[in-house]
Order: structure tokens, then sequence, then C-alpha cells
């Protein structure tokens, strides 16, 4: 396999080197990526959509179908992870002993199977195995999180005016959850966050983005042509753009957010939503 | 020899995605370990991002965010030899994407393979499965 | 070369010996927890003195807006000392949680 | 409203999938019939974009209201206008006959597995309908992921397997991506028709030859043109019968759809055909995986995997149509992705039926099945002939182009290959009947002969298997028709 897999290597790389012979040199500003499209879109974006920065009004408008299903694809990753992984209810709830925690004294009890206690703030269901969780960097993570989810939320909000966006702040707001999860353990962020909502929040981020789409065609215009909303939004139709991208941005913000804590559980409690592997 | 070193040097972005995009297709291909051919398999995708971002760049421009004031007085010319391309960035964003989406699937796909076999060796595993 | 050039000069080289160290003890320390050590302290001393010292070299030319760059390079540095010591402590609590023991004289590299 | 069926044959299994999604949380029964309603939806917005082709030409409907180059846009002509029904229709019949197996093998991921279902065909109507290169990928890789996650459920083995499509689909997708990137290089632009347009002073760029070539490679990968074909097998043989009547039919032939849009489109023919001008040695390649898929499926003896070696085979005929470069070869491997497409559905939903009810498809548990299961087998019957190309069925009529097509060419081999082929497969299918009609039933644990009892798959699964197998006869009966209003307009001007 080495020697097969060295000589599809070899192959491919003189191609490739033998193709980069006809390109331009790196950075000619002269090369026809530079000259041919982006010039109009540098010139223009600020006349059609009032967007300062450039990558996200190309991204969410100009090329907005492209990021929509960039966003499908980010939900169905969530979506295998789960089908995959999750080990269904059936199979988990058999009979197993359970371990609840008397969170005011940290006395844990052992109850037989088919017992259970009723959910109330004074017991909290753990696992066999449970530790507590580590005190410097549960204090730590919890100086840290509001930062970091008010960081996410900045970089969504000036998508339009610096580098940022939907993507990128939705990363940075799942990472805060994910952080907490780590921190404290998987079954506390899970009661946080039920793994239902998480999944509802992940279709409803993708709706917002096509929803919008989809009124833009209500109101008789193209598939996700933000200058329809001009009407419902009581803007003109460039600034109408600029809202419509950042409504997208918000769907996708929401979308990644939840698929990043779906696909964390799923993978770091291989769908038994306990902890470790 | 001095063309040939200074068209080296005008296009060194090539090689080095070249290099590092072969580097992935060899641990693809040759590697052993399932969780090792994933790690071949980002940094294959890596090595076109890196391609796609360098087409981007132009001598002399900044970032492509405009320079603008505040209210609708205020205007700015803009030049497009001033700013880079926005375009491969705007692509490499869905790559990007498209890159963790497939990461996360195929650690997925390695859990389930680790639960049935025990081991990530790929042989082991044919192994296993042979012996059944 | 005023007085401002060679304090920045000094945390910048200060800071870049301590990551030298860090590197070098990642590289030198025979298990996971020894290696750690510098990770964790070296690296976070080193950003620290190299930040500060951006910080600074920011306010040379001084007006409102390089003012406030300064306080957000300080607001990275403070980011760094709360966080670089907390996930070094987590990861070392990880190693202790999975069980592996430390290494101790005598026994070969890991 | 008809001016929207483009942005509607995408947009409406996109929102239903996600409604899926939710209402898996909220009430699992409404799951399959929203899946039911969307593929509707869209199978009815494609046969009206099939007949609004036919009476307007060419539609170009603008994503965002943007035009090309600047933003994305949906170009509608005879090529996909024919696809994008095969592929709509195709999935909703297999959707109807999942029902059955969702409620057997995962009755508890009925959500999951439907919104992955319904996001699925999305992808795949996407790539079809779509006109820029890069939406493409990102189309691509869409109908990819939701496919590993539908094949990786199955047996035990079908993770492993799925893994290694993983693989390799990466490396084919990021070829493509690749290649892509290359074109976007030296012209600048990501539209294919306007790639097309910006090409020709291009022609003898070392960089478009490079890139045509990575492209061609990658989709080879996708679709698993013969030396790159050893992950299909055991994807889908050990993935649950639902998927791989879904992706068995679809993803191997909407690959060659993109090969032929890559070919005429993006590259165009004169590039393809007079510039480069390997296509001989593509129709020698095909003529192998023709061969090879032929003989590996002999060896089988288990009726799912031969199924597949035959679907490898039957690539390898559409790759060497499409490359014989003159009209009556692109026209068999046009009629083929349609004709395959079905033919494939067919003997898929087949073993849909017997994995339902029998819970195996080794050769050994055919025993009987004729008494067992007379209409499953019936439609069995119809399919593999159809696989054979026995007239009337209507793989008769693409191998019959296919072989004009091959003998116009020159091209003996190819010719001779398809013959093979068809020799092979009566061998094989026959096989199966013999031991369908002949051989006693027995059960899997005792060896005592008791005569069948008849136990023949439920209604969901058996009207849609008998819908194709009828549609395998009408698109045979009117396959003029439909070479003559549509697949010749395919065919670009100067097309010997």
């Amino acid at each position: 396999m080495k020697i097969i897999g060295l000589i599809i290597v070899v192959v491919t790389g003189a191609l490739l080197i033998y193709a980069a012979a006809d390109f331009p040199a790196w950075s000619d500003p002269a090369s026809p990526a530079s000259t041919y499209l982006s010039p109009y879109f540098i010139e223009k974006t600020m006349e059609e959509t009032s967007v300062p920065n450039i990558v996200t009004a190309v991204l969410a408008d100009y090329r907005g179908f492209d990021t929509m299903f960039e966003t499908t694809v980010i939900f169905s990753a969530g979506v295998v992870c789960f089908f995959l992984l999750r080990i269904s209810r059936r199979e988990e709830e058999e009979p197993e002993t359970r371990y609840y925690r008397h969170v005011l004294t940290g006395v844990t009890i052992q109850l037989k199977e088919g017992y259970k206690i009723p959910p109330s703030a004074d017991f909290e269901r753990i696992d066999a195995v449970w530790t507590p969780p580590d005190l410097i960097i549960k204090t730590g993570c919890r100086i840290l999180i509001p930062f970091i989810q008010l960081f996410a939320l900045y970089v969504i909000a000036h998508g339009h005016h610096s580098p940022g966006g939907g993507f990128q702040g939705g990363v940075i707001l799942g990472a805060s959850v994910i952080l907490f999860a780590i921190s404290h353990d998987l079954r506390t962020a899970v009661r946080r966050m039920s793994e239902k909502l998480i999944g509802i929040l992940c279709a409803v981020g993708v709706s917002i983005y096509a929803g919008t789409g989809a009124l833009c065609l209500l109101l008789k215009q193209n598939f996700l042509d933000y200058s329809a909303l001009a009407g419902v939004l009581h803007v003109d139709p460039i600034t109408a753009r600029s809202h419509g991208i950042l409504m997208v941005e918000i769907g996708v913000g929401i979308a990644v957010l939840a698929t990043m804590i779906w696909i964390y559980n799923n993978i770091s409690s291989a769908g038994r939503y306990r902890q470790g592997l | 020899m001095t063309d040939l070193i200074s068209t080296v040097v005008a296009k060194y972005n090539y090689w080095i995605y070249i290099t590092l995009m072969m580097i992935g297709l060899y641990a693809m291909i040759a590697k052993n370990n399932l969780v090792k051919k994933i790690v071949g398999m980002n940094i294959f995708q890596t090595a076109i991002i890196l391609f796609y971002v360098s087409i981007g760049v132009k001598k002399g421009a900044t970032i492509p965010i405009l320079e603008h004031g505040h209210g609708p007085d205020v205007h700015h010319v803009v030049h497009a030899v001033d700013y880079i391309n926005p375009l491969p960035h705007v692509l490499m964003l869905t790559a990007i994407v498209v890159g963790v989406a497939t990461l996360g699937v195929a650690l997925a796909l390695a859990i389930r393979i680790y639960n049935n076999y025990n081991t990530l060796e790929e042989n082991e595993i044919l192994t296993q499965v042979r012996e059944k | 070369m005023d007085i401002m050039d060679i304090i920045v000069l000094v945390l910048l080289f200060s800071g870049l010996f301590f990551l030298t160290g860090g590197a070098v003890g990642i590289l030198r320390f025979p298990d996971f927890y020894s290696r750690l050590h510098p990770a964790g302290k070296l690296d976070t001393l080193g950003s620290l003195l190299a930040m500060t010292a951006f910080a600074l070299f920011n306010l040379h030319h001084f007006s409102l807006g390089a003012l406030l760059t300064s306080l957000k390079i300080l607001l990275i540095v403070v980011f760094i000392f709360l966080a670089s010591p907390t996930a070094t402590h987590g990861i070392v609590d990880a190693g202790v949680r999975a069980g592996l023991a430390p290494w101790t004289k005598g026994q070969k590299r890991r | 409203m008809s001016e929207q069926y483009p942005a509607l044959l995408v947009i409406v299994p996109l929102l239903s999938a996600l409604v899926i999604s939710v209402a898996g949380w909220v009430n699992k029964r409404l799951c399959f019939p929203i899946a039911v309603a969307a593929l509707g939806v869209a199978a009815w917005s494609s046969v009206g974009l099939l007949f609004r082709v036919l009476d307007e030409g060419v539609i170009v409907y603008k994503l965002g209201g943007w035009s090309p180059p600047m933003g994305i846009a949906y170009y509608i002509d005879y090529l996909n206008g024919l696809v994008l029904p095969v592929v709509s229709i195709v999935a909703l019949l297999n959707l109807i006959s999942s029902k059955k197996i969702v409620e057997q093998q995962f009755p508890d991921k009925a959500g999951p597995f439907y919104t992955l279902y319904v996001l699925m065909v999305t992808g795949l109507l996407g790539i079809v309908v779509t006109g820029d290169a890069f939406n493409l990928y990102v189309l691509l890789e869409i109908a990819s992921l939701t496919g590993y996650g539908l094949l990786a459920m199955g047996e035990e083995r079908a993770p492993l397997a799925t893994l290694n499509y993983l693989y390799m689909g990466t490396i084919g997708a990021c070829f493509y991506l690749l290649g892509i990137g290359y074109l976007y290089i030296v012209t600048g632009s990501l539209n294919m028709v306007d790639i097309a347009r910006l090409l020709p002073p291009l022609y003898q760029s070392k960089a478009v030859l490079a890139a045509f070539i990575i492209c061609m490679v990658g989709v080879w990968l996708k679709m698993a043109f013969f030396p790159l074909h050893a992950w299909l097998p055991n994807a889908y043989t050990y993935a649950n019968s639902a998927s791989s009547g879904l992706i068995a039919p679809l993803m191997t032939k909407v690959m060659v759809y993109v090969m032929i849009r890559l070919i005429l489109t993006v590259f165009t023919p004169k590039f393809v055909f007079n510039t480069l001008a390997v296509h001989d040695a593509v129709v020698w390649l095909a003529v192998i995986a023709i061969v090879m898929g032929a003989v590996l499926a002999l060896k089988e003896r288990n009726l799912k995997k031969m199924l597949t070696y035959i679907v490898v085979a039957e690539v390898g005929y559409m790759v060497g149509g499409a490359w014989l470069g003159n009209r009556a070869g692109l026209t068999g491997a046009v009629l083929h992705i349609v004709n395959d497409a079905l033919m494939t559905l067919c003997v898929f939903l087949v073993v849909g039926n017997i994995v339902y009810k029998i819970k195996g498809y080794a050769f050994g548990d055919l025993k009987g099945l004729f008494a067992k299961m007379p209409f499953t087998m019936g439609a069995f019957v119809i399919g593999a002939l159809s696989i054979i190309g026995v007239p009337p069925t209507c793989g008769f009529f693409s191998k019959w182009y296919l072989i004009l097509g091959a003998i116009q060419a020159h091209q003996y081999g190819f010719m001779v290959a398809l013959l093979f082929s068809s020799l092979i497969n009566v061998v094989l299918f026959f096989r199966v009947f013999e031991i369908g009609f002949y051989e006693p039933f027995s059960d899997h644990e005792g060896h005592e002969h008791h005569p069948a009892v008849m136990a023949e798959a439920p209604l969901t699964m058996l009207v849609p298997l008998y819908v194709v197998a009828i549609s395998l006869i009408l698109v045979g009966l009117y396959t003029g028709d439909i070479v003559n209003h549509i697949v010749q307009f395919v065919i670009p001007k100067g097309f010997m």
C-alpha cells in the first residue's frame, strides 16, 4: 500500500507542479482572478448593499445561495452525528442503578433499578464514575464564559463592519457552551441546554436563513433577493439588503452554535450522553 | 538558471500547497490507523484552502473591508487595486465549514467502528472481519 | 533610542527568552506532567511579557486610538493570564483522572 | 408561480427537511407524510420545469436577483430538464417504499432518517439544476455527507465501508474543488457558461489541462469508475436497504450527469474531443470497467453485492458512451442515465423487499422465493431483463444507441464489451432465477423442506416497485419520443 500511495502521490504532485507553470505569480495584481470579478465586487458592494465588509456582502448576498447550503452542510453533519451515534432511549434506559447526589451536602445516593427521584433542585443525577468538577477549572471557566459569549455576539453583530459574521460568532458561542460542558460535566451541560432544544435550534437557525429567502419569494422577487424586504422593513432596497444580510447572519449563528454543541455532545460521549467515551 | 529560480520564488505559494496536499494524500492512502487517515484528510483539505486564499492576495492591497465614514454624506472613492480579491475568502469560508462537517462525520464513523471492533487499526479490523 | 525603546526591547527579549525556554522544556522533559510544566508557566509568562512590549510599543505615537489599541492588547494579556494556567491545570487534571502515573527517577522517557 | 419552479424544486425539500427534523422531536409520525409531500412537490415542479423547457428552451433563474457571473444562477436546459424528474421521482418512489423498512430497522430514528433522506435529495437536485461550478461543490458535499450518514446505518460492517467511502468521496470532492480553483485562477469566473466563454484562448494552457484531468478524476472517484470503484460494493451492500435504494440508483447517475455537464458546458466538446483527444483511452478504460464489473459480479454469491458490481459496470457504459464523442454515443449515455436509474431502483427495491421479509440476501436465502414472494420476483424479472437489455424494456434501447455509437466511432472493443457484459448479465440473473424458482424454500435453522407459504411484502413496498417496473417498459416503448423531443437537443451543434 505504501508503494502504491507513493506512486499516486508522485504522479499527482508532478501533474500539479506541471500545471503551476502556467499560473500567474503570487500576489500578481494583473492575474485573471484579480481583474475579472473582484473589481466589480470591490467597487460596487457599497453602492449595492451598503455593507463595507465585502466578504460579508459577497458571502451573504451575491453568493448567499452557497452560504445557505453551507449552513445546511453543518446542519446535516449534526444530524448525521446524532443519527449514527445516539443510543436510542429504549436501549439506554434499561434497568440500571441510578446515582444521585444531594447538592447541599454532597452525599451520593445509589438507587436500585427501577427507582428514581423526581427532578428537583436538591438532587442531581450523576454517573457512576462521577467526580466533583475541579474547582480551579470551574472558577476559571465561570469567569471567562460570559466574556466569550459577549465577544461572540459582538462578532455576529459586527459582521458588516469588521471581520466576523454568523459562522465565526456561532462557533465562538458554541465553544463557550462546550467549555462549560468540559469544566463541569456533560450531564450538567445537557440539563442546562437540553438535547431537544439543541436539535430544534439547529433547524430553526437554518430555517431563518431559508425562510428569509422564501419571504423574498413570497414578496414576488427571486429567492434570496433581499431588496424585496424593503416594503416590510420600511427602508430603501439597498438598506434592505444590508438588513437581510444581518437576518441571515443571525440564522447562521444560531445554527452553527447549536450544531457545534450537538456534534460535541454526541461525539464526546459516543451517544450515551454521559461523561467520557 | 536565474530564470528558473525566479519562477520558483515567484510561485512559492503553489509549491507549499502542493507539498502539504501530497503529505495529506499520502497519509490517507498509506496509513493504517483510521484516525491518522482522518488527519491526512484534514491536511489535504487545508492545503486546498491555502491554495485558494493565496489566489486572493494582491501586491500592495489590504483586507477587503472598505474604509467608510458614518452618515450618508461621506463617500470614499474605492479603487479595486487597493483591496485584495474577496471571492476566494468567501469560497474558502464555505470549504472550511465543509471540512469541519466532514471531520465531524468521519469521527462519528470512527467511534462507531471503535465500538464494534475495539480498535482503529485497519488491518486488525479486517482480520476480525475475516474471522467472522 | 529613547528609554521607551529600551524598555520595549528588554520586555520583548525576555519574553522571547521564556518562550524559547518553554519550547525546549516541552521537548526535553521526560513525561506528560513535567512537559506541561514549562508549557503552562513559561509560555504564559513569555506571552505576557511580549504582549506588554507590544502594548508599550504601540503607545509610541501617543493618541486616543493608540491608547485604546494598547488597552485591547492588555485585555488579551489578562485573558491569557486567566486561560493558560487554567487550561494547563485542566489537562493535568484530566491526566490524573485518566490514571496516568507520573514519571519517577530511573524510568524511561515517555 | 411557474417561473419560481427552479427555486421551489430545491427550497421546498430543504425547508421540509428542517420541518421534519423538528417534527422528529415533537411527533415522529408526522415525518413520513411531510417527506412524501416535499418530494411530491419537488417531483411536480421538476416535471413542470421539463415541460417549460420543452416549450421555451433554456430557463435561467437568478438567485438573489444578481445576474451571473456575479451571483449564482440556475440553468435548466434539455439535459438537466430530463435528469431532474428522474431524480425526484426515483427518490419519491423509494421513499414510499422505505417507510416499512424504517419502522422495522430503526423506528426511534425515523426523524433524522427522513431529514437526511430529504436533504440528500435536495443536494442531488441542486447538483443537477445549478449553473455555478462552486455551488455544485457545496451541493455535492451535502449529498455526500447525508449519503455517508444514511449508508453507515446498516450491518456491523457498514461504518467501516462508509468510512472508506468518506475518504474516497472527500478526495473526489476536493479534486473537483481544486479543478474549479484552477479554472478560477486562469479565467476568474465560477459560472459554468461564463467559464466556457472565457476558455477558448486558453485551450493550450497547462493549467486548463490539469484542471480538466483533476476534475475528471474527482468525478470518476465519486461515480466509482473502474479503477476507483473499490469503495462502492461494500458501502452499498452493508447499508440498510432504504438508503441503498436511494443512493445506488441516484448518486452514480448524478455524477455521470456532472461529467457530461463538465464536458458539454464547461470545457466544451471542442476542447475535450479535438484539442485533448484522449477519448479513445477513456473509452478503453470504460471497456475495462465494464468487463471487470461483469466478471467481479460473476464471482459474488450474494445478490446485493452482485448488483453493486453491476452498478460499477453500468457506470462504464455511461462513461464510455459519453466519451465516444459522437451523437449516438452521447444519446445512449444520456438515455442510460434515465434507464439505469430506473433499472437500479427496480432491483434494489426488490432487494429491499427480500431483506424486509427474509432478512438476508445471500444466494442461499433466495431459495423458493418465486413461490414465497411471486409479485416481488415478478418485478425482479422485469428489472433483470431490462439490465440484460431485452426489448421492449428500456435497457435495450440505450444499449442499442451505445452500440450504434461504438460502431460509428470504430470502437469495436467497446461494442464487444457491451455484448459481453449483456451475456454475463444473462448468466447472473438466470442463476438467481434458477435458485429462486427451482430450489425449495428452507428455513435458516431447520433443513426440513416444507411447502412455501406466500408471504408477500406489504403493499406500500409493492406499489412503488410495480410503478418502476411498468415505467421500465413504458420508457422503453416511448424511447423514440424521448430521443426526438429531448435528448437530441442535448447534443451540441457540430457533433457528428
